[in-house]
């Protein structure tokens, strides 16, 4: 088999290289990192759980074969090199030498394969990215060969920690994943070892002494506050409890006050991966919202820029159509949908709207996502929508959402870098399930599209996939299967006394590998 | 005896049908565990929300999986938590002594100012100090609890750094003994101080209101006939007797707050059982939540049945009247 | 003669505004003298419990003293303040009050209390106190003193409290001791006792009484002098027998005229065949649930009760509290329900009817209550309380209201009435609607349950007189239950005797009166405070 | 009637409650003539300071919505709360009260059995759960509300009927010969309004506050502008804007102080005795 290394490998290697110099050569070892954890996660084992509180700390914890850097470029992490075939179908890792678990044992290719077969299991995502491989092989102790049925062009996207941890084979093998009971004492490769769970109080990571990169991690320890009211968190990072705010923690309303705090820094950076974006679900199945031109009518009657600047205090960008700016492929070279309540109204009479009640579902995210909802819903009742707002939990709305019990529903997603990932999912008709708050809920069915996703996906090189995405992302602004909002910015605030926090694409979810404080 | 046996089964009755309305009406509500946790995973597929329904078992029809639960809940096993992967006892367990902690000190604060003003205001019944009194006890009722709890974190822990805002201790001081407790103590005072404060009022007034029903009675007038002075008066005959119906009215009070202080510990981000409950709720963890139900119903039964016997020795009438 | 220990001169009080009348006590003077009972008689509202309280400091704030002095030991008990006062009740002067179960902290040891005495005014050590109770206790004649101090309130008999009160006032042995009706509240037999020890104490101490009461039985009983009150104002002072046997003031005469005779007038027989009325075999027992380290408790309220009304007889049923002569009352009128028995009415079995029928067969058999105030609706308007009763077994609206002004002039009050409600009624003219309200149904049988006992003599006797009136011209038997011999003198044919659920003796009035042979019915009678011996 | 309204007005928390309330009163069901608008239109800059722009006394909240408008249209959404949920609880509570006392032995049984078992569930987390499943709306809201306040009502009233039960003048309508139907709706429940009105006016007080504490957990009813919806969604921005919240919070904190000395007038004033002591 003819391999070829990948340029982009050594480039990133090199970087990545050279960023671990400068943090050796800046960072000052020990010290205590508190952060806050919100809401407080189910569970620990990232193989199991993969809610957003479970990858912030059990990121810190596990290690996928990858990294990545802000511009999604790969970087090594368990795999120390890489090699993609010329036909884009076999995948070779080097896995790095010389790493153990937290437990003394060592890391070896049998815990990539286990933890392949593991997360097929459990990890929906990493089914659905492992269900394009053909064969897993493993020439010898510290080489990994991935086979892939066809060409998939995001495939060396999907390695991150929270994607594809490694999960630990000596500990899982033989026994009943989701009952084991090292589940409660999670036992990885990471930088940090997990040492306590008060329950309602803190999560207690503490350094790992053998960790595989050398002079790595520099904290001694990390401590994940559990505070369940937004004001309360506020409150403990300004009264100096906290050090940390991870993106969303804080109500918007309140990052503008704690960014003009002494001594506070604010990065947007570290979503890149996620690239969230926010859009409301439109019910194409019935009701006024079946209807085109209505749907036309909701982009032009929201005041999207005054979402952003008052209820996201400018943060973010106002969304151009399915893909996130951040997105592999995503062109801005769409039809456009200014605030118009004009054309709105006009194009409500084109469609015979009667006023028709139409429900509008929040997302039950707390306050920021309810003011939103509040304004979105003045925007529409301005053009004469007559709408009425649902309030629901989160289970309701999971439950209304993937019932598609709804006419609109406002929501958020993340992208995962590349359209195949993060965005085919929405709009293709085999996503077209009940049950799932997550899939094509809105009941969009175009035949033309479903064919240029799935060319998308399999075709190789990229430039080809380029030219794909680009007609596809034309095709459903015009459409408006959703109403896109908003590309999202969840920052994070800390004391400027950390450093390097947020360096690789998913920020604080794998960034207290390098960073450091102070003194 | 026979009387506190009578009332462990009476006991055991309501809390069987407390599971079972709970069990039925947590299973009423929109969205199940399984499509929570798949919700949150951001990605979802059937057979991820089938493989968690099977998990937990909701794939077994309704009957089965109330049958299971009160089998377990007989052998005193609330379950396992579908969610935190752990048994609902450890995590309850885990939570009690916060809770406990903080709604009884709350308790206790509310009980002895309430009676406090309510004596005051009877002793001044109809005088500007008794409307005084009155006024500033409701004061802390009728604010919106978490409106009260926040002017506090930000007077007493923001401006003034005097307290801590939140938690229970000081996570990572590592502290013991002596130390450790004064540290929970220092946290312990705004939650329990703000709950009591608005307990405070509902003491107060039936202090007052029962002051002033006692102080008509004959046998203050005896009191006075006596001779005996007014402090003594009021504190033996008049409070003394006054007490009886705030006792009761304590007893049902100081168990609901068990389950009850869901704002305050929300606010305060004490780890206790209130919030433990809400988070239950909202993550449809139905074992959880049934188990707090369980739970925080027993405490209540438990302090309404501590209150009669203390009723008992208080008051010597109650053993003909039964 | 001896000093006045206490003298009140022109003592006036003031009522708050919007009351009946301005002054509670309008001018009011009299002496105590040491060694000897002074009664103060009067109906409710004579203002004689003010001047009670007047004499310890205890009036309600609202009412005002306007004039006058009370010397004693020669200062003026108006002008103290409330450290004097505290050193004065209790030491100097006691009191004791008509309820002894609410009189008594319901809370605290009987020992514990009779103690707080002397510990109000400091005196002695802990457990010198306990043994002065004790004595006390022991003095005042209380049974097993060891048991009865370390008792609470709720464990004594009513004649007990009002000797443990007694003790309490005895403490310190104080020179005057102010007795606020003590005895109206319990039994005959009780009352007697209770007066005896009240007399046998005062000589023994030489401590002046001031005895309130509105009994002339009592007055005649105990008392040395007696002063008459009326609307505040004293009407007639002097010596008792003087005022007993030759009362000079109309008010007075009046008052003492209307105490019924223990002699029962003159009466027909009436026929004993097909009787009204025919009870037979009527037991009831209550059974308290069972509790903590407690069997269940038994009390037999009747036990194979049987008489017979004749028609147009009036039976007495007479006993003391708690012979179940009130259940026998209940029981007629189906409020209770029998455990066993037959209860006669007009041939059918009124015991064994149910629902619609017994509510039809309810009209043949109708209650006056004992409370002129809790016995009427407060919410009712007066004509509405009369004719529901007829209108809910079928009579139109209209026409039992023109039945209830009928009725209302029957029993001699204003037609206009029946748009008034209860509370603007006095409670003679009270009873006199409850009497309507059963009389409405146009009953066979009246059950009347104690209905004068409730009332001021005077009112008491019109009360009677309307009964007995009624009685002749509807032609209705009657059951007459009271606890007073003398009532029941006066309007019985026939009287039983009811003891702890039994009735021990049957026969007519005059026979009952003149040879009385169960032991119990001697002692009942014996114990009846005659205004004759005086 | 006439000594009533004096003995409640001389009471000078009653009369300073009345007040406010009749203040309160007039605001809700006047004030939303006076802004016709809908309280949610973002009609200025967010975060207006009060009084820094006529028109917007109060200022604005964290969409430019005028505060102003909100308590005025929010006067009226509470006070509805407060009084249909009372309602409804007394609706519940009173016939089982009343059920219990007058017919006692097992029906008093069971009912108060049934009682226990309500207040058994500590009522908030009952209320939280209740309106979770039936998802925020206002009759989710007052419903849950109501469900969790009628235990109180049903044992006092049971109190009541059972000492008024034994009233001679009960036992005369029975003697008389009426129905229970009769005799607990005309002679026993009349009668026990005193202390019923007592209880609901404090009830009313509880309601408005369970609905704002409902609020803050994000469970109130978002098509409905209430005083605890406006609390619990200004305490965020608390810290930039306090007056989103504080005026909210006042109003709340007064109307909750009115009702609640009204209710302690009442209860002397409805108390003949102590009435006439003052």
């Amino acid at each position: 088999m003819q391999t070829r290394t990948l340029t982009g490998f050594i480039a990133t290697f090199g970087l990545a290289t050279l960023v671990t110099a400068t943090a050796l050569a800046q960072g000052k070892p020990g010290g205590v990192a508190n952060a806050i954890i919100q809401p407080e996660p189910p569970g620990l084992m990232l193989g199991l759980v993969q809610n957003g509180p479970t990858q912030m700390v059990s990121g810190n914890i596990y290690e996928g074969l990858l990294r990545y850097d802000a511009k999604l470029n790969p970087m090594p992490s368990l795999a120390e090199s890489w090699t993609i075939s010329d036909d884009g179908k076999v995948y070779t890792f080097k896995l790095k030498q010389g790493v153990t678990w937290h437990d003394g044992k060592p890391f070896t290719a049998a815990d990539v394969v286990f933890s392949t077969e593991f997360l097929k299991q459990t990890h929906p995502r990493a089914r659905a990215n492992m269900a394009q491989v053909d064969k897993v092989e493993t020439p010898d102790d510290h080489t990994v060969v991935f086979t892939l049925k066809q060409p998939f062009g995001p495939f060396i996207g999907v390695f991150e920690v929270g994607s594809m941890p490694m999960i630990p084979k000596h500990i899982y093998d033989g026994t009943d994943y989701k009952t084991n009971p090292a589940n409660n004492t999670p036992v990885g490769t990471g930088p940090f070892m997990f040492k306590e769970w008060q329950k309602g109080s803190f999560i207690k990571l503490v350094k790992n002494p053998n960790y595989h990169v050398k002079g790595k991690p520099l904290l001694d320890e990390i401590y994940w506050h559990v505070v369940p009211d937004a004001a309360a968190r506020a409150v403990a990072f300004e009264t100096g409890k906290v050090d940390i705010l991870p993106g969303g923690s804080v109500e918007n309303f309140d990052v503008p006050r704690l960014s003009k705090l002494k001594d506070v820094c604010v990065t947007g950076k570290g979503w890149e991966f996620f690239s969230p974006l926010s859009w409301l679900w439109l019910n194409n199945r019935q009701g006024p919202t079946a209807n085109k031109q209505f749907r036309q009518a909701v982009m032009y009657a929201m005041d999207r820029d005054f979402a952003k600047n008052v209820i996201w205090n400018g943060l973010g960008n106002v969304a151009t159509g399915p893909a996130s700016s951040s997105v592999r492929f995503y062109t801005d070279d769409v039809p456009k949908y200014p605030y118009d309540p004009a054309k709105a109204k006009a194009l409500l009479k084109e469609a015979g709207y009667k006023g028709e009640k139409v429900r509008l579902l929040p997302l039950p995210y707390g306050e920021t996502w309810q003011r939103w909802a509040e304004a979105v819903r003045q925007n529409l009742q301005d053009v004469g929508i007559n709408v009425e707002m649902v309030a629901t939990d989160v289970p309701g709305w999971t439950q209304k959402t993937a019932e598609w019990d709804y006419d609109i529903a406002f929501t958020y997603l993340y992208q995962y870098g590349d359209p195949a990932l993060g965005v085919a999912r929405t709009y293709v008709s085999s996503q077209i399930q009940k049950g799932s708050p997550w899939n094509n809920v809105e009941g969009y069915s175009n035949a033309a599209v479903d064919q240029l996703f799935a060319d998308g996906a399999n075709a190789f090189p990229d430039p080809k996939r380029k030219d794909i995405y680009a007609k596809v992302q034309k095709t459903l602004v015009e459409d408006v299967p959703v109403a896109w909002l908003l590309e999202l910015e969840f920052p994070t605030i800390t004391r400027c006394k950390v450093k390097d926090l947020v360096t690789t694409a998913i920020g604080v979810n794998d960034g207290f590998r390098d960073a450091w404080i102070d003194k | 005896m026979s009387f506190i046996v009578q009332r462990l089964v009476k006991m055991v009755v309501v809390l069987l049908a407390i599971v079972v309305l709970n069990f039925f009406l947590i299973r009423a509500a929109p969205g199940d565990p399984a499509l929570v946790m798949a919700g949150e995973a951001g990605a979802s597929d059937e057979i991820f929300v089938a493989q968690l329904r099977e998990r937990f078992g909701l794939d077994q029809p309704l009957p089965v999986q109330l049958a299971l639960y009160v089998k377990g809940i007989a052998t005193l096993d609330l379950g396992f938590s579908f969610r935190q992967q752990m048994p609902v006892a450890d995590l309850i367990f885990s939570r009690l002594p916060a809770t406990l902690l903080l709604t009884l000190s709350a308790f206790a604060i509310s009980l002895a100012l309430g009676v406090l003003f309510g004596s005051l205001a009877a002793r001044r019944a109809g005088s500007w100090s008794d409307t005084l009194i009155t006024v500033v006890a409701l004061v802390f009722y009728a604010t919106p609890l978490f409106w009260v709890a926040l002017m506090a974190v930000l007077v007493f822990s923001v401006t003034m750094g005097w307290l801590p805002a939140f938690g229970y201790e000081t996570v990572g001081a590592g502290l013991t003994g002596v130390a450790r407790l004064s540290d929970i103590a220092q946290h312990l005072v705004l939650p329990a101080t703000t709950l009591g404060l608005f307990f405070m009022a509902t003491y107060a007034r039936m202090t007052r209101a029962s002051m002033l029903q006692v102080s008509r009675l004959d046998f203050v007038k005896t009191a006075r006939a006596k001779g005996l002075g007014e402090g003594v008066i009021q504190r033996r005959h008049v409070l003394r007797n006054a007490l009886l119906p705030v006792v009761t009215l304590a007893g049902l009070q100081a168990g609901t707050l068990v389950g009850g202080a869901v704002l305050t510990e929300t606010v305060f981000a004490w780890p206790g059982i209130g919030r433990l409950m809400y988070e239950a709720l909202l993550q449809r963890d139905y074992n959880l939540l049934l188990g707090i139900f369980v739970v925080s119903s027993a405490m209540v039964l438990i302090f309404n049945l501590v209150t009669d016997l203390i009723y008992r020795l208080v008051d010597p009438r109650i053993e003909i009247k039964a | 003669m001896a000093e006045p220990v206490v003298s009140i001169r022109d003592l006036t009080l003031d009522l708050p505004l919007g009351g009946d009348r301005v002054h509670a006590v309008d001018g009011v003077s009299f002496d105590l003298m040491p060694g000897r009972i002074l009664c103060v008689v009067g109906e409710s509202g004579s203002g004689k419990s003010m001047c009670a309280h007047a004499l310890m400091g205890l009036l309600p704030s609202a009412i005002k003293v306007m004039g006058g002095e009370i010397r004693f030991d020669g200062r003026d008990l108006l002008k103290q303040d409330a450290a004097a006062w505290a050193d004065l009740r209790g030491r100097r002067i006691a009191m004791i009050f008509q309820e002894p179960m609410t009189a008594l902290n319901p809370l605290m040891r009987i020992g514990d209390q009779i103690a707080e005495m002397f510990e109000a005014h400091g005196l002695l050590t802990p457990a010198e106190r306990r043994a002065r109770a004790l004595a006390l206790a022991a003095e005042v004649g209380l049974p097993d003193p060891e048991r009865i101090i370390r008792a609470y309130p709720h464990q004594l008999s009513g004649g007990q409290r009002q000797r443990a009160m007694i003790a309490m006032a005895l403490a310190l042995e104080p020179a005057v001791l102010v007795a606020d009706e003590p005895t109206t509240a319990l039994d005959v037999t009780t009352q007697a006792q209770i007066l005896r020890l009240i007399a046998e104490l005062q000589v023994r101490r030489n401590m002046a009484v001031m005895f309130i009461t509105h009994d002339f039985g009592v007055v005649s009983r105990i008392a040395d002098e007696v002063v008459v009150l009326q609307h505040g104002r004293v009407v007639e002072q002097g010596a008792a027998d003087a005022v007993l046997t030759r009362p000079t003031h109309p008010y007075t005469q009046a008052l003492l005229a209307a105490v019924p005779s223990l002699e029962p007038p003159p009466r027909m027989p009436l026929p004993a065949e097909n009787p009204a009325v025919e009870v037979t075999g009527l037991s009831k027992t209550y059974v308290s649930s069972a509790g903590w380290f407690r069997p269940k408790r038994r009390v037999a309220a009747a036990r194979d009760v049987a008489f017979a009304i004749r028609r147009g007889e009036t039976l007495g049923l007479v006993g003391e509290s708690g012979s179940g002569k009130s259940s026998i009352a209940r029981l007629l009128v189906r409020l209770i329900e029998p455990d066993a028995g037959a209860i006669r009415v007009g041939g059918s079995d009124f015991a064994a009817c149910t629902g619609p029928a017994l509510r039809m067969a309810r009209q043949r058999i109708q209650m006056v209550f004992q409370d002129p105030f809790a016995s009427l609706n407060p919410r009712r308007k007066v004509g509405r309380i009369i004719a529901d009763g007829p209108v809910a077994h079928g009579v139109a609206p209209d026409a039992a209201l023109a039945r209830a002004r009928d009725l209302l002039q029957l029993v001699g009050l204003d037609a206009g009435a029946i748009d008034r409600f209860p509370h603007e009624f006095s409670g003679g003219q009270r009873q006199r609607i409850g009497i309507a309200r059963a009389l409405a149904l146009e009953p066979e049988v009246l059950v009347a349950d104690e209905p004068v006992s409730a009332l001021d003599v005077s009112v008491q006797a019109q009360v009677l007189r309307l009964l007995e009136d009624l009685k002749a011209r509807l032609g209705l038997s009657m059951l007459f239950i009271t606890h007073d011999l003398r009532v029941a003198a006066q309007i019985c044919d026939r009287i039983a005797v009811m003891r702890k659920g039994e009735i021990v003796e049957l026969k007519t009035a005059a026979e009952l009166f003149a040879r009385p042979e169960h032991p119990y019915t001697r002692e009942l009678l014996a114990a009846v405070p005659s205004g004759e011996a005086a | 009637m006439k000594t009533f309204w004096r003995n409640l007005l001389r009471n000078r928390g009653a009369a300073l409650g009345l007040v406010v309330l009749a203040v309160v009163l007039v605001v809700a069901i006047a004030g939303p003539m006076l802004f016709p608008n809908s309280p949610w239109r973002m009609v200025q800059r967010p975060f207006l300071p009060p009084m820094t722009v006529p028109g917007f006394l109060l200022g604005t909240d964290a969409l430019g919505r005028d505060v102003t408008a909100g308590l005025i249209h929010g006067a009226r959404v509470s006070l509805i709360v407060g009084l249909v949920s009372t309602l409804a609880a007394l609706a519940i509570g009173v016939p089982i009260g009343a059920m219990a006392g007058y017919f006692g032995g097992r029906a008093d049984d069971a009912l108060m059995r049934f009682t226990e078992f309500f207040q058994t569930i500590p009522s908030f987390a009952l209320a939280i759960v209740l309106v979770a499943i039936l998802q925020p709306s206002i009759y989710s809201i007052v419903g849950a509300i109501a469900i969790v306040s009628w235990p109180p009502v049903a044992r006092l009233v049971r109190g009541e009927v059972l000492s008024l039960r034994a009233q001679e003048y009960v036992q005369a309508a029975i003697v008389t010969g009426h129905g229970h139907g009769w005799i607990i709706w005309r002679e026993i429940l009349p009668n026990t309004l005193s202390p019923v009105i007592v209880l609901a006016s404090l009830m009313v007080a509880t309601a408005i506050l369970l609905e704002s504490s409902l609020s803050f957990l994000g469970l109130g009813d978002p098509n409905l502008m209430s005083w605890g919806y406006m609390v619990g969604a200004g305490r965020t921005v608390m810290r930039q804007a306090w007056w989103i919240t504080v005026f909210p919070g006042f109003a709340i904190l007064l109307t909750v102080l009115a009702l609640n000395l009204i209710g302690e007038g009442l209860n002397d004033a409805l108390n003949p005795r102590l009435a006439r002591e003052r």
